[in-house]
């Protein structure tokens, strides 16, 4: 079966969503640019929230994606402002994300802490060095090579039909990763065992699966996402800046849990987050294409977090072990 | 004997804007051999700057800067402070209620009418405004009120259309307006009532298709961030309201020293503390657009 | 007198009690046995209102109750040792016995010391040595078994139910709480026992109840009854051989250990196996033959030890390692180390065979995945016989049979077994050692851990005995000549 | 009886190191930069920290029962709010209206324990939840203005002193005190022990363990809305921003303070030495006025550091623990040698 009924609940939700908002405002909501516009927009937290999706599915948690990005994208911004020719400074910068990554994985895995606990130490520090960095300016790189401040919006035709669609860079290549790496976790027997570990580490060592070595391999693919986050937006907005991303750990965890993942370990794909991740997306350009209240948005996050758990949560006790 | 200190308060520590500010501050006290400190959270929690303010009155400063992150929440504070003669001013956000020697900054009221007002003459009665903002904060509705009254003042069938919250976040502005654009497509002036969400306002022109040509939605700013300078010289952004950081800072700190410091009069607010203006200071804005030599000036921020 | 008639209890459907009648009277051990998921522990959980039954009149001394959580149960004088271990590990002993019926001064706050006196006086009562002041935790699982007993026995109940209380206890541990047992008898309790080892019963129990797949067969007085009718009541046919015939001709040695010792458990173990040979692990519990194993294969590190593997000096880094070269190790505890509950049948074999089942760019190949499930269904006869059907739903003898097929599909050539029939029914468990010994018939070496003594005698070859971390003796058992009194002389001594 | 312990148990290792710790941070500073024990300086470093103390004393609750509670914050600026509201803007007297509020808190830590326990969903996904859902409401019904306008009476209550100390830091030592003695000898706080240490074992022996966690959620809920009624008069003023980020600093005291988040151990005096020296560790880096930016690089660090230190000292104490065994074990030689037929 390709989608558990979990994903295909969701994917159902989404549709309707989709039909109300489509319904009520035909005009504004169901055209490419306005979807193009929500895909797109989304991409940042889609990144984060598989980032998230990884390390939840080998029983960890990663509070730290939002000040990685962040403190990423700083790096990043500085190279180039300095002069750094591109690919170094992308190497520099994927580098620096790596390299919470292993601190993460390496605190976890050797020092036996706990991913909270951990994940909350590097989420203050890596802000905090982001903010040292910069004390908390902006940071341009105008000298930089004209197309590294461009590439993230440039848009590339794909024709569909008589009629060709401009896809964003950004949105492209968040496709591109996700459904790459939602493949492999889907088929690909090495990544498969993300999901042993999540479900019992132990049973998993005994099963010939080397747990450490993989949990950390799970930290650092949740940097990598991270690093890729990181570029796009700092090309997208052409400047580094160390408030990025605040809040977004807690966002890309409800998104992840909305599809499917568990903090227990063991489930989560990556068409369940990007499911949870276009809902949550899909409500908040409801509310504004509606009218609602802008007050009152902010509310809905949280909202749909407790009746997606909810609902799940009712039809697991309903429905029983299957 | 230890130099004379004084201290700054800001919420949102660390952005750019109160770099200027500080950058003032600390410019201004060098020149007496004073030496500053900044203190506040890097967020919006208004108390956690009430705290900092006690932390500085118990430390034994000559004098505080606080900008009022939230008017109500800091009168506690800034009235200790004052009561244990330690000097307070409110800089660019002020707390009127509190005793306060003065307020040093942008009145946004007026900043928001100029705004409005160079709107209403460039748009003339067809000016149709969507509005990116943070519910709730005050000054930031007394801008909007400005902007309204000043628009109305030149262009009486100008209107304000919608408001959207941004929350103060880059990514969450563009994702907002983008969806405000797709909801009300008359609108063709976007209207950012403070620092952070001009980058994204200005994405969300190019999202929908409208950051060129006869439909072009022209973004107002108010930031003298560098990247948004830049945008403006180059005409992306209808133009940026720049208010005066610097001078804030400046400002602020002679207002302090003076009350530290008394001459043969009296402060007529606060007996007991030096000569201070009576009025609060009004640092004023200039609405930058492309061309203006005061971009290039203010391309360069200051080095803290 | 405890009764329960007509009692029905499904699970999502899947109905696990039909129209079931008990009864237990005081004074007397009623034995309850049946093979794996047939349904005894469902029972137990309700009788001790940890579940509640679809229909059924349950009364407690005639009157008709009906227990909603396990307080009320206990309230009537109802207490239980569940079959799996429920102390909690960081809190002390005493404080685990006295949970929920505290003694506090009369500031309402616990009175640590009383209960502390408490706890000793019930242990000197028992005849047991442990420490009321001791974490549960770090008592050996046999320890914690009588901590149960005991806060059953300070719980002043008037029934106790015991659901598998001596699958994981040593000869001695079995003789002392069968002590207890029959103390508390003659004291006028009533006493469920349940086991899977019928010798046990025989010699502890007064009556005895059979059920088989949720359906109540019969009661029998135990002097009015044998091993036979009681086999045949529980499988509905008769059975086989317990024990597969011994090794025909022992081969090469396969695997050498030398000088095994791991920090504070286990020192200068040493030992070979031959090819086709099954070697046996006999010790007291606690006396580190888990800890030898495990080390064995650094899956907990391990201080000293060489390895030969056909006559090639090895390293073995991690359990990964091992499984590389052929070595695995098959956990005693399914539940915490050895299953994936939450996945399904054909996952959680296939689990260490991914990469090998999986084509050219090492994407899993699903349908041979579930044909491997299929093979291991059929061989090891596990039910449900859905490949999809999740581990946790299975009775503890099928998960016992997932997880060995685990380990059998990936092949091994040394083989260490942990307690294989820990909790397993008499019919599962003549399935299992027949598939171990014709595993050890296609060359492999197999070590059989285990501290039920038949089942060592009945398996191995040869017999290594464990005493206090060390290798004590090895003896000769090829002509089935060894004797229960000559290990447990060479265990304890 | 030999039965008694003659060991430092690991915890009293773990507070002893975060006494000495603190203290030598505390002095270190003190001399180096001056005036910081200071007594102005002492109450502004209590104040500083007191709110989330209080929200601390109750998470630590959770967190021994396995639980974690992300909603403090929300419900901290949620009391100020209501409370405010009932005040300026209904009208009400004081106590009542405090009553009120602190009882509203105690509603949403019921909405948080009745989710938790029957839907049966991890607690930091169900108070993730209410706190974006609060937060927002927290917004929507202020329109993100704040609210004064307090009475005399009411600011009294985090204004005013007793003895020379304000009256929160008063509630917090006494609410430390009562629930510190209640946890450690009260049989109701003991059974969250056996929840967080095995939730199915509870279960066996009695624990109406729903009811429990239940009841935990709302005293956190409560001592967070404790805090936000004072916090209210503190500051004279409701605003939902106060209190951002809050929980997590709460979370970090009672994890600084040896408990384990995995649930099963902790203790109050723990939570409560964790409190002050995340306190003075923040107050040395403003009194020193060293680069406040750094400021949050070396909270993260401190957090990193204390977990690493609990977890080194329970690994030593392991370790020692299986040194006994090993000399047994190498006293145990057998008389009889291995022998190969
Ligand atoms: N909570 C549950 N949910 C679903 N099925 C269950 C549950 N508990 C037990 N079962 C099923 O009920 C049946 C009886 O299980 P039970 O544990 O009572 O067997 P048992 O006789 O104690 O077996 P064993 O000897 O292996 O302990 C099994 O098929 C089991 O899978
Ligand atoms: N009397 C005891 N008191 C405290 N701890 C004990 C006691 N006996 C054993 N232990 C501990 O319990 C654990 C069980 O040991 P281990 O698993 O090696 O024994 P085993 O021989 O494999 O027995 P089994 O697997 O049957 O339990 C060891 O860690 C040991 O230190
Ligand atoms: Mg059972
Ligand atoms: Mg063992």
């Amino acid at each position: 079966m390709l989608l558990s009924s979990r994903q295909f609940w969701l994917a159902a939700l989404n549709l309707g969503v989709i039909a109300v908002i489509g319904f009520l405002r035909p005009d504004t909501f169901l055209s490419w640019i306005n979807f193009k516009a929500i895909l797109t927009l989304m991409s940042y937290d889609v990144l984060l929230a598989m980032a998230m999706t990884v390390v939840l599915i080998v029983r960890g948690l990663d509070l730290s994606v939002g000040s990685v990005l962040a403190l990423t994208s700083v790096v990043l911004a500085m190279l180039l402002r300095d002069g750094v020719p591109i690919p170094i400074a992308l190497a520099i910068s994927l580098v620096s994300a790596l390299l919470c990554g292993a601190v993460n994985g390496f605190l976890v895995v050797k020092g036996r802490l706990l991913p909270f606990l951990v994940t909350l130490g590097t989420m203050t520090i890596a802000r905090g060095i982001a903010t040292v960095l910069t004390t908390g300016q902006y940071v341009s790189f105008p000298h930089a090579t004209r197309w590294f401040s461009k590439f993230a919006r440039y848009e590339i035709d794909i024709p569909i039909g008589g009629s060709a669609y401009g896809v964003p860079v950004t949105l492209l290549v968040t496709l591109i990763t996700a459904i790459s790496f939602g493949f492999l976790l889907w088929r690909w027997a090495p990544m498969r065992s993300f999901f042993f570990i999540g479900e019992s580490p132990d049973a998993a060592a005994l099963s010939g699966i080397r747990v450490e070595r993989v949990t950390f391999t799970a930290y650092l693919l949740s940097a990598f996402f991270v690093w890729i986050a990181a570029v796009l937006m700092t090309s997208a907005n052409k400047i580094g800046y160390a408030n990025y991303g605040i809040g977004s750990e807690l966002r890309a965890l409800a998104a992840a849990v909305i599809g499917g993942a568990s903090l227990s370990g063991g489930t989560g794909s990556i068409l369940g987050t990007f499911l949870g991740v276009l809902l949550l997306a899909l409500i908040g350009n409801g509310f504004i294409l509606l009218n609602g209240d802008p007050n009152w948005q902010q509310a809905t996050v949280g909202a749909v977090l407790i009746i997606a758990v909810a609902v799940d949560a009712i039809r697991r006790i309903r429905g029983g072990s299957e | 004997q230890d130099n004379e200190h004084y201290g700054m308060v800001v919420f949102l520590k660390g952005s750019e804007f109160f770099n200027w500010s500080y950058a003032g501050f600390q410019d201004a006290a060098a020149t007496v051999g004073a030496t500053t400190e900044l203190q506040g959270p890097a967020d919006w929690d208004a108390s956690a700057e009430a705290r900092a303010v006690d932390q500085l009155v118990a430390k034994g400063v000559k004098g505080i800067a606080v900008t009022a992150g939230d008017a109500d929440t800091l009168t506690g504070a800034i009235n200790a402070a004052m009561a244990a003669g330690v000097p307070t001013l409110t800089f660019d956000s002020d707390s009127p209620n509190s005793d306060r020697l003065l307020f040093v900054g942008t009145n946004n009221y007026n900043a928001g009418f100029a705004a409005g007002k160079a709107i209403g003459e460039t748009y003339g009665d067809d000016a149709r405004v969507g509005v990116s903002l943070i519910p709730g904060l005050d000054s930031i509705n007394h801008r909007l009120q400005g902007f309204i009254d000043g628009m109305a003042s030149v262009a009486p069938g100008a209107k304000v259309v919608t408001e959207v919250n941004d929350e103060g976040d880059l990514q969450k502005a563009e994702s907002v307006n983008t969806a405000m654009l797709q909801a009300n497509p008359e609108i063709n002036v976007i209207f950012c009532a403070h620092g952070n969400p001009a980058t994204g306002a200005l994405a969300a022109t190019r999202n929908v298709g409208r950051d060129s040509g006869d439909n072009k939605v022209g973004v107002l700013a108010w930031s003298i961030d560098a990247p948004i300078l830049l945008g403006v010289d180059e005409g992306e952004y209808a133009a940026t309201v720049a208010q005066n950081p610097y001078m804030m800072g400046v400002q602020s700190f002679w207002a302090l020293w003076s009350a530290a410091h008394p001459t043969q009069f009296d402060s007529l607010s606060n007996p007991g503390m030096g000569h201070v203006p009576t009025a609060d200071l009004d640092t004023g804005v200039a609405i930058l657009q492309q061309g203006n030599p005061a971009i290039q000036a203010l391309m360069s921020p200051p080095k803290l | 007198m405890l009764s329960a008639t007509g009692i029905y209890k499904s699970f999502n459907g899947n109905v696990v009690l039909t129209n079931v009648d008990f009864n237990l009277r005081p004074g007397e051990v009623h034995a309850l046995i049946g093979e794996n998921g047939a349904g005894k522990s469902t029972l137990v959980n309700i009788l001790s209102g940890n579940h509640r039954a679809d229909s059924g009149v349950i009364e407690v001394d005639e009157v008709e109750k009906s227990f909603g959580h396990p307080l009320e149960a206990m309230r009537s004088g109802i207490a239980v040792v569940h079959q799996e271990l429920s102390l909690v590990p960081n809190a002390t002993v005493a404080e685990n016995m006295f949970l929920r019926r505290e003694i506090t001064n009369k500031f309402g706050l616990n009175d640590w010391r009383a209960m502390t006196e408490a706890a000793q006086k019930i242990f000197a009562q028992m005849g047991v040595d442990i420490n009321p002041n001791d974490l549960a935790g770090s008592l050996s699982t046999g320890m914690q078994q009588l901590v149960e007993v005991a806060k059953a026995v300070s719980l002043n109940a008037k029934y106790v139910f015991m659901d598998e209380p001596t699958s994981s206890l040593s000869e001695k541990e079995i003789q002392e709480l069968f002590q207890v047992v029959r103390d508390l008898r003659d004291q006028g309790l009533g006493i469920v026992f349940i086991s899977h080892k019928l010798t046990e019963l025989f010699e502890i129990s007064d009556r005895i109840t059979v059920l088989r797949d949720g359906q109540f067969i019969g009661t029998r007085e135990i002097i009015a009854t044998d091993a036979e009718e009681i086999i045949s009541m529980m499988v509905g046919r008769h059975l086989g051989d317990l024990f597969p015939p011994k090794a025909s001709k022992p081969g090469d040695v396969l695997f050498k250990c030398c000088g095994l010792a791991a920090f504070g458990t286990v020192a200068d173990v040493s030992f070979e196996v031959r090819r086709g040979e099954i070697l046996g692990v006999a010790g007291l519990v606690g006396s580190g033959r888990t800890e030898a194993m495990r080390a064995l294969i650094n899956a907990d590190p391990r201080l000293a030890g060489t390895f030969e593997l056909n006559g090639q000096e090895i390293e073995i880094k991690d359990p990964a390692d091992a499984m590389r070269q052929g070595i695995v190790y098959v956990t005693e505890d399914r539940k915490q180390s050895g299953l994936f509950l939450n996945f399904a049948i054909d996952q959680n074999i296939s689990v260490s065979t991914l990469s090998k089942k999986s084509g050219r760019f090492g994407l899993t190949n699903r349908t041979e995945i579930a044909q491997s499930a299929e093979t291991f269904i059929e061989k090891m006869d596990i039910r449900p016989r859905r490949p999809d059907a999740r581990v946790l739903d299975l009775s503890g003898g099928n998960q016992q049979k997932v997880l060995l097929s685990k380990y059998f599909e990936v092949d091994p050539v040394l083989m260490i077994v942990d307690e294989p029939t820990r909790g397993v029914d008499v019919g599962a468990k003549a399935l299992i050692h027949q598939r171990l010994r014709d595993l050890a018939e296609t060359g492999a070496a197999i070590i059989v851990v285990s501290s039920e003594m038949p089942e060592v005698l009945g398996m191995a070859d040869r017999v290594l005995v464990f005493r206090a971390g060390r290798v004590s003796t090895i003896l000769d058992n090829h002509n089935s000549s060894l004797r229960q009194e000559e290990v447990m002389a060479a265990a304890i001594e | 009886m030999s039965h008694e312990r003659k060991k430092l148990r690991p915890v009293t290792v773990q507070y002893i190191g975060l006494i000495s710790v603190t203290l030598l941070i505390a002095v270190g500073f003190h001399f180096s930069f001056g005036n910081l024990l200071t007594g102005a300086n002492l109450r502004v470093l209590a104040m500083n920290m007191v709110f989330e103390g209080i929200m601390a004393l109750g998470m630590t609750f959770v967190i021994i029962m396995g639980g974690i509670d992300l909603s403090v914050a929300s419900v901290f600026a949620f009391a100020e709010i209501l409370v405010g509201k009932l005040m300026v803007q209904a009208g009400l007297p004081v106590i009542p209206s405090v009553i009120l509020t602190v009882m509203a808190c105690g509603m949403v830590g019921l909405i948080n324990g009745v989710l938790i326990v029957t839907l049966r969903v991890h607690p930091l996904i169900i108070t993730l939840g209410t706190l974006l859902t609060l937060r927002g409401v927290n917004l929507a019904i202020t329109d993100g203005r704040s609210i004064s306008g307090f009475s005399e009476e009411f600011l009294y209550l985090g204004q005013g002193r007793v003895f020379g100390v304000d009256i929160p830091i008063w509630f917090f030592g006494i609410a430390a005190l009562i629930l510190g003695l209640a946890l450690a000898h009260h049989r109701y706080f003991r059974q969250i022990y056996f929840i967080g240490g095995s939730e199915r074992s509870a279960r066996f022996s009695g624990v109406n363990v729903d009811r429990v966690k239940i009841s935990m959620y709302m005293l956190c809920s409560t001592l967070a809305g404790c805090a936000g009624v004072m916090a209210a008069a503190k500051y004279g003023a409701a605003h939902w921003g106060h209190g951002n980020l809050s929980e997590l600093k709460a979370i970090a005291a009672v994890a600084v303070g040896g408990a384990d988040i995995m649930g099963g151990s902790g203790t109050i005096v723990g939570t409560v030495l964790g409190v002050i020296f995340l306190a003075v560790v923040h107050n040395a880096f403003v009194t020193s006025a060293i680069n406040p930016f750094w400021y949050d690089v070396v909270n993260g660090v401190m957090l990193l550091l204390a977990v690493l230190l609990s977890r080194f000292i329970s690994a030593r104490n392991q370790r020692e623990l299986q040194s006994a065994k090993q000399k047994k074990l190498d006293l145990n030689i057998p008389k009889t040698n291995a022998s190969e037929d």
